[in-house]
């Protein structure tokens, strides 16, 4: 294996001169023809990627994932704009001439072919030996625990396992890198979170740099090491999972990102310690950022970040009053909407999660339906939003 | 069950008594042997009444006898009153096994009147007890002298390898057994069955040398006008139609060895439903001026030579175009060969009963190789 | 093969039918696009007889023979009918091809059905016999029923086109039917039944609405087997001539014109209703 | 119990037509084919496997050549059907449709009438030829028309749709993203092609291939109308024994023979790859 | 509308006597006869579904929750056992003439009929008038605001919108009880969760008895007003949500339901507070019952009950030190693996959620990968499992 297996997001040890990023994109833009109208699917992306990084992008149906990828892998050509991959421009190289591979979301395994001898399929282009074909093939299925179905073929599998075998097949060319496009869009809830740790898993054993495409963002968080958050065909946010969810650079990030309350308001005041914001419905909250006065700001909280309290919290704390309107039991937490504000017309309804950590009688006595509550969480919670 | 029954032979007068006159005939020949007015037919039905439904559903002698034969057979009608055949195998199998009705001469005195001298005593059925004349026609040699530059004499010029994969010969047993009969120089009313070997062998001959382009059923005129084939063996009608209406320039001979005459007969099956309308029919088309309207189209020798002095007459009553075309048809030895061509014209090889199947596969043999 | 080697590069749906007009440019041999080149000379050579047949029904013949061009004239088309027994000929084709088409359409759909929605005993032997009977060679199920016909007396003629035709077309009916039966959500019947249908009025209502495509297409093919067939035809037709058979013997004679003009009255029926499928298809799917 | 009954109930009218007019006849021919007799005299059963000799050994050169003629019909639609339905199912876009609907059109033109006029177009001086000689591009006795390749030929021609559709079908149906899978892991497009394309793609093949090889192999209309002498082909001796010579029993015979040879091929076949999934590509 | 629009749970009020429950089972059993092999699906039930109840089947593939409901629906008779509508024996009677309605997971909506017909189709069968049958199907397409797709073909809806044709569908004819198989399964996590709501709505607002099969127990969890988990053809456990998660009857149910910490261990010594266990690892945990010295113990803790603390807790606390071996960060909170006990071969590994109200970089502080920490959680929190 000639990956690196040290921690994700640092380069190679040992390198006399910082080495050249796994993947880079340089000014890639791809725009599709089909008549006479012309579509930019990418609109200008400039990205590294680092060897051994579980890398994500992430964003909405349609924002250019796929295209991105495939470009990478060779199946697209760049409008304009260079692929690198260890710094050497493959821009003009074709698929089977690039070091990386795919696993496509159909898996589009070779329905014709054993188990085996898919993932012995890439070997053999390459004119890998015999004998040290069948010991990596054999070696790999270990890896996924398929070492027994190797003879079968794949429609005689489940949806997780030939999942696992286009992972195989893939890596046991030893790419310099892995592209997954949606890989576990497939999968029922419980598969996929299976298949969610067994990928993370075997990334982490392998080494290699992982691109990881979904939509699906719980996922990206738990999974990556750096998310690129797409839209439209540019990346709107590039850092940490933590980063994106915890510091969104745009409102588009804020409102794709996990459960995100949305308050608006005006910089009402301004003290050493922040800003108080009047908020449309009257009542006042501080934030730690200092604004002039009559800013109107757009604020979000975290559901996490609130709590729920029938006793009036304390000052240092931003804090409002609602009524409860809806609460939703999920075993572990519950979920609570309340209504800040006078009526439902002018007021804005706030999510609050609160983990079940009490007793659950103790719970529900705090926030019945329609109980009158107390929300507050520290003004370095409001996250202010960039207009 | 296939059964084969021999029909009782019936004698004139038990066959005819009781049948009565129907309104309606169904009569079966071949496509386009009258013109597609149905000019005659509708003549006989303003003259009698009686309708006639006409069908143009012989198209290969062979196989329509082959269909009707299982129906003659059992006894059943066969859907048809009157039918053409031609002279050959398969009318004297039908004569043989009494599928056909005798006709009553006495009914027919048009026939009687106006039928040719050549007619009247023929081999394959004497006396024309169960059969009519419909037309004849010549079986020789046709050649388009686009492409062949010398003329056409004989039949051993059907073995020219010049002429290699440029000749046609026909695909019924009859037709090419007689060419082969008398391309070695046998007469074929007296060959025997080592004359056909012979024959046979000469054609594979010819077929093996590449000589043959193609063994035609009956679409030899479109091939030889356009040129696939330059010379084949061909019906006089056929050529003369080709020359007089598409205007082009095909020549038939009949060969110094000799050629073959073929009669179209009209006949009535025992099992006919209408066999005094088809007689009246048969009789009808007797009529000199009616022969000579149907000659008119179909170009083949009429059975009634009266024809030829109406034909003329209309020619000498007509102008321009039409004239032409009547005076050329009049004069033409295609559609009324000279005394001296019908000396050399051969009937089919004569087969006794039995022979039949000999006979055949010996020719199938060269022709569905 | 050339074209066999031209693998798409483009997205599966293939939307990209001409060249990106992107800022690279491809080499010129790769512009070309080689399998277009040949399925376009694979449909040349198939349309190169038909043109013949078109362009011939407008040939002003002097003589029998439509063999070489003499000028162009509509007037067969006038006279499309003047032939009687063509004209009888066609009208038998066609009178068997519909009542092919509503008998082997019936018969076959049932058996679709059965086959498509139950399990029974005899299954495997149904699937085998049809699938012989789709396999097996036209000369030999003419030979066959001939055969048949012979031995139990049977007259051959239209009755007997008529059961040889709706016997040849039944299993392609029946497969067509089945495979719409088998993609067919079984839940959908269970669904009339859960809002008060009972088993008669889910049938009319809900399965046969849904099949009725599968029917059509299936009784569209068998009409489209039965009057373009020749050989089976041939052999038990009796003193029946169909319109194939009418050709067959006119060829000695010379084919007329208005053969030609049939022929291409057909095709421009076929080509109408093939086109109104194809666009009904479209709005289905839009 | 009603419902138990229902798909026998279903399945009877069928069942019935195809046990009558199918399977008795082919019955009724093996017991015709064991007659001695003529239609004069009638036939009589009398198991005489005579007939089969007879058949075998005076027609096995058709048979043999109908086989023969069938097979290279079939290759050459196979050549032909598979790059167009190749490209069709990748490259057909939004005309895909629109291309499989010209590939048929053809069809609609009655079976003898499209030989007829193949016959026309073939002739030595016609458009194609004729042509081609004018401009020298061929000698001028060149001739096609009535040799043993005009049969093919026609025989290709004709049953060309046959191969299209269920190539197309299977080419339709594959996840086209196979095909980059395959480049992706290093395959050059003739290795993508001969390894994952092909090899998915055979059973619409040998589909194809059975459904053109069979009416091929027993077609004689073809052979018929664009053959010269020394091509006649086994479906001719078979019509002239039935229609025109009344020889029932050796009729019988031969085409019991041809029937053995194919069946022997399909139930082979069927055998490798399941009847159901044959008539399903079939039914596309 | 006939049905009670009352809370849940409680029966139609002003009744005389007690009313029957909507559906009853009554010793009902399903076996499948499949040539010579039988098969039993349901191994006998016992339920009774009051009128206006939400009640869900929960249990894993294959338990017999489909099997279930089309006993229910009459499109399977019961080999044993009585099926009772509103105390009606319906057991022999055709799906037709029943008056419940069924959504099914695949909707099976009718392709050839618009919207509006699909949804009048009941009606019509069951010869309602004309105007009536117009009114109410207009109602019922307002209700689940499909009012203006009424014309179009259920081909030119959206996932979403089809469930809610199907659904409407089923209610307009204002059945007994409506039976809902897997109604969500078909549609992605969004639409999933937006369509919970609304069918939680839809069934508030109309009162109609809806029994819900889900093996999702988020779904079930949230919906639900009563659960019934399924294993094996039989019933497990029957109570509310909370009951259902916080006192799981038996160890099928805590496992299958959310996740749970199964901690063995045997009882050291009675207190009067409780029982001291000596776990497996050797550390000591305490719990609130009390059992006999040496008897062994199954007890589970769920994770949102457990603290997770760099200093000793509290000791009235149960408390066990442990080894942090792996995080994951999930936006909303984070999921802590801890190792207790020496090794990981002997040891136990517990899993912790933590809801992210601090600040990121303090959460991470507490508790980065292979640090020590404590975790602790309220003895009542320790529930022990029959065993
Ligand atoms: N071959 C093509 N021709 C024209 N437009 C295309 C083509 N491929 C993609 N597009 C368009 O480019 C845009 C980006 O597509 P892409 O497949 O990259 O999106 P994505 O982010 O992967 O979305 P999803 O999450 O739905 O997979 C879309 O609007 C798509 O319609
Ligand atoms: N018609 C049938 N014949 C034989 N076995 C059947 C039949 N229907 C269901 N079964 C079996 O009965 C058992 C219960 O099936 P059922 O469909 O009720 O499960 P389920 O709980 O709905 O599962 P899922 O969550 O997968 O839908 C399964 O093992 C299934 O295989
Ligand atoms: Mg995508
Ligand atoms: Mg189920």
């Amino acid at each position: 294996m000639t990956a690196t297996t040290e921690a994700p997001a640092t380069t190679a040890a040992g390198m006399p001169s910082a080495p050249a990023p796994a993947i880079s994109l340089a000014g890639v833009t791809k725009t599709f023809q089909s008549g006479r109208e012309s579509f930019t699917a990418v609109g200008g992306l400039d990205l590294d990627i680092q060897a051994g990084e579980f890398f994500s992008l992430l964003g909405p149906s349609g924002c250019g994932k796929t295209t991105t990828m495939r470009m990478i892998a060779g199946f697209e050509e760049p409008t304009t704009g260079v692929v690198r991959l260890d710094g050497t421009d493959v821009t003009d190289v074709a698929p089977n001439h690039r070091d990386v591979n795919m696993v496509f979301q159909s898996y589009a395994l070779f329905p014709h072919l054993s188990v085996a001898d898919n993932v012995a399929f890439g070997l053999k282009r390459k004119r890998v030996g015999k004998a040290e074909t069948d010991r990596r093939v054999t070696e790999m299925l270990e890896l996924v625990e398929l070492g027994d179905q190797a003879k079968r073929k794949p429609s005689q599998l489940s949806g997780g396992q030939r999942q696992r075998v286009a992972l195989a097949r893939a890596l046991v060319n030893q790419p310099r890198a892995l592209l997954l496009d949606e890989p576990l869009a497939a999968l029922d809830l419980k598969l996929r979170q299976a298949m969610q740790m067994e990928l993370k898993r075997i990334q982490r054993d392998i080494g290699i740099t992982f691109i990881y495409v979904t939509h699906d963002q719980g996922e990206a968080l738990t999974m990556s090491d750096r998310i690129a958050v797409m839209n439209g065909g540019y990346v709107e946010q590039l850092g940490t999972p933590a980063e994106i969810y915890e510091r969104p650079a745009t409102r588009f990030v804020a409102e794709f990102i996990g459960t995100s309350n949305l308050l608006t308001g005006t910089a009402a005041a301004t003290t050493s310690e922040g800003t108080d914001v009047r908020l449309d419905c009257g009542q006042h909250v501080r934030i730690a950022e200092r604004l002039s006065e009559g800013t109107s700001v757009d604020i979000t909280v975290r559901p996490e970040k609130i709590q729920l309290s029938t006793e009036p919290p304390d000052a240092s704390m931003s804090r409002v009053r609602g009524t409860v309107t809806d609460t939703v039991y999920l075993g572990s937490s519950t979920h609570y909407t309340v209504l800040i504000g006078s009526d439902t017309a002018t007021g804005t309804e706030i999510v609050v999660f609160q983990q079940n950590d009490r007793d659950l009688s103790a719970a529900d006595a705090i926030a019945g339906r329609g109980s009158e509550v107390w929300l507050s969480w520290r003004p370095t919670h409001s996250y202010l939003l960039p207009s | 069950g296939v059964s084969g029954k021999q029909q009782e032979a019936v004698a004139d007068d038990d066959f005819w008594q009781g049948k009565k006159e129907t309104g309606n005939v169904r009569f079966a020949n071949w496509p386009l042997y009258i013109d597609s007015k149905r000019t005659q037919l509708k003549q006989f039905t303003k003259a009698t009444g009686i309708t006639v439904d006409y069908k143009e559903d012989v198209q290969d002698i062979a196989a329509f006898a082959g269909k009707l034969q299982p129906q003659l057979a059992n006894g059943d009608s066969t859907g048809y009153d009157m039918f053409v055949l031609t002279n050959g195998i398969e009318l004297a199998r039908f004569l043989a096994l009494g599928y056909l009705a005798p006709l009553d001469h006495e009914r027919m005195p048009n026939f009687t009147a106006n039928i040719g001298e050549a007619y009247r005593n023929n081999s394959y059925d004497p006396g024309n007890k169960h059969t009519a004349p419909y037309a004849s026609g010549i079986t020789g040699i046709a050649y388009n002298p686009k492409y062949v530059d010398r003329e056409i004499t004989s039949i051993a010029d059907l073995w020219d390898p010049k002429f290699k994969g440029k000749v046609g010969m026909m695909s019924d047993p009859q037709e090419i057994a007689n060419f082969g009969l008398l391309a070695g120089g046998v007469n074929p009313a007296e060959s025997t069955e080592q004359d056909w070997q012979a024959a046979a062998d000469k054609l594979r001959q010819q077929r093996d040398d590449g000589i043959v382009r193609s063994y035609y059923a009956q679409d030899f005129v479109q091939p030889l006008t356009n040129g696939d084939v330059w010379l084949t063996m061909a019906w006089s009608g056929d050529i003369y139609q080709q020359n007089a209406e598409a205007g082009t320039d095909l020549r038939f001979v009949v060969p110094e060895e000799g050629a073959t005459i073929w009669t179209d007969v009209m006949c009535v099956p025992t099992t006919s439903e209408a066999p005094v309308d088809a007689l009246k029919l048969i009789d009808f088309l007797y009529q000199p001026d009616i022969a000579a309207g149907l000659t008119e189209y179909i170009t083949y020798i009429p059975p009634v030579p009266k024809a030829q002095d109406i034909l003329r007459e209309q020619a000498q009553d007509a102008s321009g175009k039409a004239r032409a075309e009547l005076e050329r048809l009049v004069e033409s030895p295609l559609v009324f060969p000279s005394e001296e061509d019908y000396s050399r014209l051969h009937n089919y090889v004569a087969l006794e009963p039995g022979k039949e199947k000999a006979f055949t596969s010996v020719f199938h043999a060269v022709t569905q190789a | 093969m050339t074209s066999g080697l031209d693998m798409p590069t483009s997205t599966p749906s293939g939307v990209t039918d001409g060249d990106p007009e992107g800022v690279r440019t491809t080499p010129w041999h790769r512009r070309i696009d080689w399998g277009k080149w040949f399925t376009w000379g694979v449909l040349a050579w198939l349309f190169t007889p038909i043109t013949f047949m078109i362009a011939f029904s407008f040939n002003d013949i002097q003589g029998r023979h439509n063999v070489t061009w003499e000028g162009f004239t509509l007037k067969w088309y006038g006279q499309a009918f003047d032939h009687a027994d063509l004209t009888q000929a066609l009208l038998y084709t066609l009178a068997i091809g519909v009542l092919t088409m509503v008998i082997a359409g019936t018969i076959g759909s049932l058996l679709g059905l059965a086959l498509g929605r139950h399990r029974f005993r005899g299954q495997g032997t149904t699937n085998l016999v049809m699938f012989a009977a789709i396999c097996a060679p036209e000369v030999v199920l003419g030979a066959a029923l001939l055969s048949l016909f012979l031995l139990v007396g049977i007259a051959t003629g239209f009755l007997a086109i008529l059961l040889a035709h709706v016997m040849f077309t039944i299993s392609f009916v029946a497969i067509t039917v089945r495979a719409r039966v088998i993609t067919l959500d079984p839940n959908l019947e269970e669904a009339a039944r859960d809002l008060g249908a009972g088993p008669w009025t889910t049938f009319r209502l809900v399965t046969l609405p849904m099949l009725l495509p599968a029917i059509m297409a299936g009784g569209l093919l068998a009409f489209a087997l039965s009057i373009d067939d020749y050989i089976i035809t041939s052999f038990v037709a009796g003193d029946v001539t169909t319109f194939p058979l009418w050709i067959w013997g006119a060829t000695r004679v010379g084919i007329p014109p208005q053969v030609n003009v049939m022929g291409t009255l057909i095709l421009a029926v076929g080509v109408a209703l093939a086109v109104i499928n194809v666009i009904m298809a479209k709005r289905r799917r839009s | 119990m009603r419902r138990k009954l229902t798909p026998y109930l279903l399945a009877l009218p069928g069942w019935a037509w195809l046990a009558l007019f199918f399977v008795v006849p082919l019955a009724g021919m093996v017991s015709l084919s064991l007659t001695s007799g003529n239609v004069i005299t009638g036939f009589e059963q009398t198991f005489n496997v005579g007939n089969y000799v007879d058949a075998i050994s005076t027609y096995s050169e058709q048979l043999f050549r109908s086989l023969l003629y069938g097979l290279g019909a079939t290759l050459i639609c196979v050549a032909i059907g598979y790059p167009a339905a190749y490209w069709i199912a990748f490259h057909g876009g939004k005309h895909k449709s629109t291309y499989l609907l010209l590939i048929l059109l053809p069809f609609f033109v009655s079976f003898v009438l499209r030989t007829i006029s193949w016959k026309f177009t073939l002739s030595d001086n016609g458009v194609v030829l004729g042509t081609l000689k004018s401009i020298g591009l061929l000698p001028d006795d060149f001739g096609v028309l009535n040799t043993a390749p005009a049969v093919v030929l026609g025989l290709a021609y004709n049953f060309l749709p046959f191969i299209v559709l269920p190539i197309y079908a299977v080419l339709e149906r594959m996840d086209h993203r196979v095909v980059e899978a395959a480049h992706d892991l290093y395959a050059s497009k003739l290795q993508a092609f001969l390894r994952v394309v092909l090899p998915i793609s055979l059973p619409g093949v040998f589909a194809g291939g059975l459904m053109t090889f069979i009416p091929t192999t027993a077609d004689y209309v073809n052979a018929s109308v664009l053959g010269g002498p020394g091509n006649t082909m086994i479906g001719s001796i078979i019509k002239t024994q039935y229609l025109v010579n009344n020889d029932y029993p050796i009729a019988a015979a031969i085409t019991f023979v041809l029937m053995a040879v194919l069946l022997l091929g399909i139930f082979t076949y069927a055998r490798a790859l399941g009847t159901e999934r044959v008539m399903e590509v079939q039914a596309k």
